[in-house]
């Protein structure tokens, strides 16, 4: 019995082991850039890396100067946060009926935008999105973002909608249910975690990427991670300032992250059949 | 005469800005130019990599979204002209100008790499080139000279390795399309051409002798990983004094200097010579209107009073080297100059390149930026050591050639 | 509140045919039960009516209505389903009144009904718990009270009582009843409690492999068997079967040779056939006193139910079992004279087990 | 309980949804065009998104654009110089090879991170987020740090494996080395990314399955292997989709980090085509060279939603 | 092959006390059978033992062990789970084997235990299927063919025949029994059978709100009910009770005062009592002669059951039911002469309910 308790420790300290491990391995270069980012410029680049130094804030300061930050910011949050609604909107939905229906097609086609280099559709699409004048619309955006959500959120919870018991669904449509109302009453909740997930992804992406920003917005509407670049180039590489931009940029995901975690809960269908 | 800067009061005029020192420092009169016209600008300032991307996009959609653009002609002039993306400004810098705006004062090398099949497609904004920058303490210590020639620079990376074993004697750009900006430099200095009778001339003599020099510079003296090389490590190399010597752009300087720690230790020169002297690259960004803009006219506007003098000088004072020398004269400017002992020699080793240098960088086809491709292929394999030199060479001017025979 | 008729209706997963052929009609108002060995098709025709699985083939009628392809949400009939399917996420109460809020009952009716569904099935307790936090048989109990809140026009019950205790089972059954003959509403229940069957049903339908074997009344289908099947599956413990054969002008155990007293009217037909199985049900021996007509057994076994003994001897090849009066005392090794009472022997066609009339 | 009692009220229940409606509206059929209208909105979004798109790259990739911008066409001649150019040949060996080795890596970690983060319940929020944190970070980002990092002469990689003695490398600027380094970037940065989505996965596999399997006797690691990685299997193919189809199209890092060198040693397809549409501005070869990695994906997407299938329970 | 040692155990979820503090000892190679209504604790007490649900106090000992914190993998005890648990991506034949395989068995013993388990539970032809495409049943026999084919140290069963037909389930049980006796084996087996709990258990738990009511032999359970819950819970229908005085030196109902006929024993115990209530099975009353002694009933219902006829009568403010022969053909509304069949009466103290000796 004392074998098995301790195997019970031993499992356990395994674990926080892994923990450590995997924590170093993962925040190791975020501690990196986050420390970077309260560096001096030629600190960054210094060789051996300095690990003490006396912190500042000016490549705040400066982000804050030279960048509208504040604002990009906010267009980035109208987009991102528009096209992880229309992804949510729109993939949820879909997601539940492959899922029902076995009937794929449609979960494959929606990453179609995703198979294809992004590149493939700066042309295009400023063509068609300047036919009916909306260059620079947050509409275009979020439009052009969805293009990314959209899929993520599909493919994330078909696995999530796949693991609720069939019967469950058949229990709601003898209830009287419609499709449309067992995927809100019933599907929904059941898959918060899977729901939370792609929300997380769908926001990530989402929120760093900048090739279609890079046609679509304008000086207006520009998104804070296309921003982020002008940080790197010949005469004006500063290091410090794009650390605190790349810190500042994945404070919100994080943010979200943290808040969103609660509803990766498990086991919800504990005790809902036998079988 | 009859100028009058307030003729388009009320329009707006968009730019689309590399997002570089050069911008930087002129957007910070963005609200000069509004005054003194009425005008707005709309800035869309971007990284130039993202830039150039937005710009194909603007361009090939036909959008008259841009009315103002950077542009290198260096790099791209030949394709943009060929595209026809440039309107030609030939005529509006002649007559649309007002009666301070002195075109004539304006780097003529740099005017004439802005003009394509006659046409003047970009104004200068400013002026750069790569400099040899060096460290004149590690320099006394191994009893070195400032380098006069190639061989010099070659002989004192030799000394300094043994002299001092933990600074990189040398160090300059490995990546594969950055090589072409440095090597350019190179190859003129010891006498080779790009092309010659319409064919790529790399293995000519010449042309592998820079070819081996450069890569022997780089491999034999420079840092482990060299290849991945470009303006960013370099500055970084050499700012953390780990670096004896570095061949890189002028821009560099205020990235090099941060931190104060190689104010006092650096020297700065042109390239030295080789068989053939002195033959710096020299480039600038150019602004041009976009052919596609339906108001060239209101955009020459902001053309003009961006690289007027006035404008130009006041750039000079942020530490952008002007592409005028008049303004280069200027004693406002001077002072800023004299201010530091290696702006002096910045702007001594800026003179130099003002005066005798070639805008060459790679080939004068359509096809560059691909063409630098091929130049800095062959240089890594050199540095890598993956092919001998003739057939590094051969297999570049093999390729080039099909890329010429394109044009 | 509406017949159920059923067309040639067959169904198949794949190439295994689940059900063959079958009609069946369920009048309005009436309680049927099905009963049959596990496996036979009964979950699949509940979930058939229910809309749940398509039909392979055949017609389906609710009503005057054929509702082959009508969704489940629309055919409006309320269902235990054998393994619950409880809402994971909602509580007990949420799980009950789901279906009435969909129906814009107002609030206050659905309390009530709740409450009232909720206190016939003793978990007023729960009302708040999620169904995880529920012992198995309160779980059936909260299915069951998602199903009885409702007013439909037939409900379907897929053996809800399987786990609860005799005592609560008693009373929901018959509250169960009650409420069909309150409500007048058609019901369907698929039970594998005999008794269940019995007191409960209008008529049961005996499945076996997807086909009927009999449909009637309870007395009928216990006291007059259709075939050997439908014998030796109604009743507990099962009828006995024992190859028997005409000799002599007396009906003799094909096996061992032992004379079975038979009454004249199976005597008869037994004559007729030649050889037959005759099934005798275990309460249906009596003992007979030692000498007189009877076969002499060797108690292999005593089970004391307490209400009954049960007793176990070989015959004819076979295991056979009677139950006795506990008052008898049987002891193993005792030898016991028995036979069969009056009237209540079955004979089965001995190749194809249809009962010989 | 009186016997008798009234449970429902013998009215029948009212306001029956749809009870009105017309027969057609109530049947399967009608379910079935349900569950089409749960899937039309993002089906016909994607299309009306990427139809034009696709058409107008498909059409370039039957053009040539002469030096001077004009167009003609080209027929096949794109896709001809495609089997011809052993640089496309190059490209799709270095996309294949990274694409392999990072999807194997990221899987393996993933999925090892993801049951580390579910076994440690306790974790508060902010700090999990801090374990997904590498993926919230803008990929350029990422590579412009690691560029620092792994830099041989002033980064901290070297710096770290000199001070433990070992030897140093020249991680990216190694024509050997450079995939498996970017492969090991890429990773650290994805890894958590598929790392959440399994562990999303992990919350919604059935629980009572490991009570039997403890009854059973499976060990931790039988448990893993014979419950967890089979009932799991069709999240993580999922995410091997996710991350195949940006996986094949690598781009970010390499960019940033190599520009396909050194040489050509991590050139990969999407870099290629990427340089040849919009530094060399060959557009009807891009276009040509993207399409085929577009198929490539595409092909590989449909061979992954086979396994899908097959290992769904 | 191990003993189980219960001592002072409870069990909390939360605040909610489910088990206050139980004590219990089942031999090595005993038969328990756990009875009691829904929601007592039998589950939690079995998954306790199992290993799967933390104790909240007290002390759990298999063998000599004592295994409070022992993970459940190393307790060597095969379940039927109430819910089955099947793992949903194994085949039939693999769930079976899987526990086999961990133990390293050879693949041949392996797959003859499994033919075997899957032989006596009649699920052969599955043995290639996943859970998803069976029946309840059949999900239900696959659940048990899990644990039956090991070998180990206990079994724990919890309702592992509820959805199985009556005949099928006659089978297994015996099967169970069977297996019982062959592999020595410590069993607790949880019903709601109550044939099934009389016929297989060497002892009976009767539990209620977690706490054991009475633990004896089924004889001893059924014919000495501790006390009036032991009584009314075992037997099915349940015992019928009436609160009784004595009066006038003779026992009578305390409600309607009909004189109830005692023999002496209960007799001279309800004098020294004064009052109590007075238990009789349905089975138990015997019909008596029209105007010899007895209790004059009207029949209100009448429930035949093939082999016997339940009658339902009112009696002394309540509803009552007795078990007569069919042969009598009670109908609704005849007037019966009912008494209890001597020394099958009970007394409980009307108080606390325990017996009265
Ligand atoms: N997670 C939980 N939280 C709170 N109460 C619980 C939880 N699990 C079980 N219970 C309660 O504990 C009691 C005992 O449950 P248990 O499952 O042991 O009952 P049982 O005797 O097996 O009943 P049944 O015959 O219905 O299966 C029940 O009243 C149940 O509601
Ligand atoms: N998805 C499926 N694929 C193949 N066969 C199936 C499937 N579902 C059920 N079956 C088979 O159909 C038959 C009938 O199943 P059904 O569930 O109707 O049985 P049942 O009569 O309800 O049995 P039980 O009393 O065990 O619940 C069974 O033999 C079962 O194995
Ligand atoms: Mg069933
Ligand atoms: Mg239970």
């Amino acid at each position: 019995m004392n074998d098995a308790a301790n195997t019970d420790r031993w499992i356990r300290w395994l674990n926080t082991l892994q923990l450590v491990i995997a924590g170093v391995l993962i925040m190791a270069p975020t501690v990196w850039m986050v420390l970077s980012s309260f560096k001096p410029s030629f600190e960054v680049t210094a060789y051996p890396p300095t690990l003490t130094f006396s912190p500042t804030l000016d490549n705040y300061v400066e982000l804050t100067k030279t960048t509208p930050f504040l604002s990009y910011a906010l267009n980035s949050l109208i987009v991102t946060v528009g096209s992880t609604a229309f992804g949510l909107l729109f993939g949820i939905p879909a997601a539940f009926a492959v899922s029902w229906t076995r009937i794929t097609w449609p979960a494959i086609l929606t990453l179609a935008a995703r198979m294809a280099p992004g590149t493939l559709f700066l042309l295009p699409w400023y063509v068609m999105f300047r036919q009916v004048g909306m260059i620079g619309s947050y509409t275009a955006l979020i439009l052009s973002h969805a293009v990314i959500t959209l899929p993520i959120v599909i493919w994330v919870l078909l696995p999530s909608f796949d693991a609720i018991p069939r019967s469950v669904f058949e229990a709601a449509q003898v209830d009287g249910c419609r499709v449309a109302r067992i995927l809100w009453r019933i599907a929904m909740p059941l898959v918060a975690s899977g729901i939370a997930v792609s929300a997380i992804l769908a926001f990530v992406f989402s929120w760093n990427y900048f090739l279609f920003a890079l046609v679509l917005s304008n000086g207006d509407t520009k998104t804070l991670i296309a921003a982020a670049f002008n940080f790197i180039g010949e005469g004006s590489t500063q290091w410090g300032a794009l650390m605190a931009a790349a810190t500042l940029i994945a404070l919100p995901p994080l943010v979200l992250a943290a808040l969103v975690q609660r509803w990766l809960v498990s086991g919800l269908t504990l005790g809902a059949v036998k079988g | 005469a009859d100028f009058d800067w307030m003729k388009f009061k009320g329009k707006t005029v968009i730019f689309l800005a590399n997002n570089n020192p050069v911008s930087q420092a002129l957007l910070t009169y963005r609200a000069d130019f509004e005054k003194l016209t009425g005008m707005t600008l709309k800035v869309d300032g971007y990284q130039e990599q993202q830039m150039r991307q937005r710009l194909v996009t603007v361009m090939n959609a036909n959008s008259d979204e841009v009315d103002v653009y950077m542009t290198l002609p260096s790099r791209e002039g030949e394709q943009f002209a060929a595209a026809g993306w440039y309107a030609d400004l030939t005529a509006m810098a002649k007559n649309d100008v007002a009666k301070d705006y002195d075109p004539a004062g304006l780097s003529q090398a740099l005017l004439k790499a802005a003009t394509f099949n006659g046409k003047l497609t970009s104004m200068p904004m400013n002026l750069e080139g790569p400099i040899f920058y060096y460290r004149t303490d590690i320099f006394k210590k191994c009893g070195l000279e400032a380098p006069k020639t190639i061989k010099d620079v070659e002989a004192a990376a030799e000394k300094i390795k043994t002299c001092d074993s933990t600074v990189t004697p040398f160090v300059s750009r490995g990546l594969k399309p950055a090589v072409a900006y440095t090597f350019s430099n190179m190859l003129h200095n010891i006498g080779g051409t790009y092309m010659a009778d319409g064919k790529s001339n790399l293995c000519s003599a010449k042309g592998k002798e820079a070819l081996d020099t450069y890569s022997r510079l780089l491999r034999d003296f420079g840092p482990p990983g060299v290849v991945n090389y470009s303006f960013q490590q370099i500055s970084a190399l050499y700012r953390g004094g780990r670096a004896a010597m570095a061949f890189e752009s002028s821009n560099e300087l205020r990235t090099v200097m941060e931190g104060g720690a190689r104010l006092k230790d650096t020297g700065l020169l042109p390239f030295p010579a080789g068989d053939a002297g002195q033959v710096p690259t020299t480039i600038g960004w150019g602004m041009a209107v976009s052919s596609h803009s339906k108001q060239p006219d209101v955009a020459w506007y902001f053309v003009q009073w961006a690289t007027s003098p006035e404008v130009q000088k006041k750039m000079a004072l942020q530490g952008i080297a002007p592409p005028r020398p008049s303004v280069a004269n200027d004693p406002e400017y001077r002072k800023w100059i004299d201010e530091e002992p290696v702006r002096k020699e910045w702007q001594a080793a800026l003179d130099v390149l003002a005066t005798k240098g070639s805008s060459e960088v790679g080939y004068p086809i359509v096809a560059n930026p691909q063409s630098r491709e091929f130049i800095g292929q062959a240089v890594q394999d050199l540095i890598l050591k993956q092919k001998p030199i003739d057939q590094a060479c051969a297999d570049a001017d093999k390729a080039l050639d099909a890329l010429i025979s394109l044009n | 509140m509406a017949s159920i008729s059923i067309r040639n209706l067959t169904k198949r997963y794949g190439n295994f045919t689940v059900i063959p052929d079958l009609n069946l009609e369920v009048a309005d108002h009436e309680f049927v039960v099905f009963v049959g060995p596990s496996g036979c098709g009964k979950s699949t025709l509940l979930r058939i009516i229910a809309g749940l699985e398509p039909i392979s083939s055949g017609d389906l009628y609710i009503g005057d209505k054929r509702v082959n392809g009508v969704q489940a949400a629309h055919r409006d009939i309320a269902m235990v389903f054998q393994d619950y399917a409880l809402y994971p996420h909602m509580s007990v109460y949420d799980n009950m009144s789901f279906a009435l809020e969909l129906r814009g009952t107002p609030k206050a009716e659905i309390d009530s009904r709740v409450k009232r569904a909720a206190a016939l099935l003793h978990i007023e307790p729960y009302l708040n718990r999620k169904p995880k936090e529920l012992s198995g048989g309160q779980r059936q109990r909260v299915a069951m009270g998602r199903a009885i809140v409702r007013n439909p026009k037939a409900f379907l019950f897929d053996e809800p009582l399987s786990n609860l205790d005799a005592k609560l089972r008693g009373q929901v059954r018959a509250e169960i009843k009650a409420l069909s003959q309150e409500l007048k509403t058609t019901m369907v229940f698929v039970t594998h409690d005999q008794i269940e069957a019995m007191t409960m049903a209008d008529r049961i339908v005996v499945l076996q492999s997807g086909t009927i074997q009999q449909y009637d009344t309870p007395e009928t289908v216990y006291e007059r068997p259709a075939n050997q099947f439908v014998a030796g599956f109604i009743g507990s413990p099962a009828m006995n079967f024992f190859p028997v054969e005409w000799r002599q002008e007396r009906a003799v155990l094909s096996e061992g040779g032992a004379v079975v007293p038979l009454d004249g009217e199976p005597a008869a037909r037994l004559s007729k056939a030649g050889s037959a199985v005759l099934g005798i049900r275990p309460e249906h021996f009596a003992v007979a006193a030692d000498g007189a007509d009877g076969v002499a057994v060797t108690i292999k076994l005593v089970e004391p139910l307490g209400s009954d003994t049960l007793i176990h001897f070989d015959l004819a090849g076979g295991s056979a079992i009677a139950r006795v009066d506990p008052a008898l005392r049987p002891k193993v090794g005792d030898r016991i004279n028995l036979r069969p009472q009056p009237g209540k022997t079955h004979l089965f066609d001995a190749a194809n087990g249809q009962v010989l009339r | 309980m009186p016997a008798g009692f009234v449970l429902a009220g013998t009215q029948p229940d009212r306001g029956q949804e749809h009870m009105s409606d017309t027969a057609a509206t109530l049947t399967q059929d009608r379910q079935k065009l349900e569950m089409a209208a749960l899937s039309a909105p993002a089906v016909v979004f994607t299309v009306a998104m990427i139809a034009f798109p696709v058409v107008y790259t498909i059409w370039l990739g039957f053009q040539t654009f002469s030096t001077t911008g004009k167009q003609s066409f080209a027929g096949l001649a794109n896709y001809s110089k495609l089997i011809s150019d052993v640089e496309f040949w190059h490209g799709l060996w270095v996309t294949i090879a990274l694409f392999v080795l990072s999807l194997a890596l990221q899987l393996v970690f993933g999925i090892w991170l993801a049951l580390v983060l579910f076994h440690a319940k306790r974790l508060p929020g902010i700090v999990r987020s801090l374990f997904i944190s590498p993926f919230m970070m803008p990929p350029v980002v990422a590579g412009m740090m690691w560029l620092v990092i792994l830099d041989p002469s002033l980064g901290a990689a070297n710096y770290i494996l000199q001070s433990v003695g070992l030897p140093p490398s020249d991680w990216l600027a190694s024509p050997t080395w450079v995939i498996p380094t970017v492969a090991l970037i890429d990773s650290w940065q994805w890894t958590p990314y598929v790392a959440l989505i399994v562990l999303g996965g992990l919350q919604s596999l059935p629980t009572s399955v490991y009570e039997a399997a403890q009854i059973d006797g499976a060990s931790p690691f039988k448990t893993f292997q014979r419950i967890t990685l089979p009932l799991l299997l069709p999240t993580i193919v999922t995410a091997a989709i996710l991350r195949s189809v940006d996986l094949l199209r690598f781009f970010d890092i390499i960019y940033i980090t190599t520009q396909g060198g050194p040489g050509n040693s991590s050139n990969t397809l999407n870099v290629y085509g990427f340089r040849v549409g919009f530094e060399f501005f060959n557009i009807g070869y891009a276009s040509a060279l993207m399409l085929t990695l577009t198929a490539i994906v595409f092909g590989a997407v449909l061979a992954f939603n086979r396994l899908r299938g097959a290992v769904a329970w």
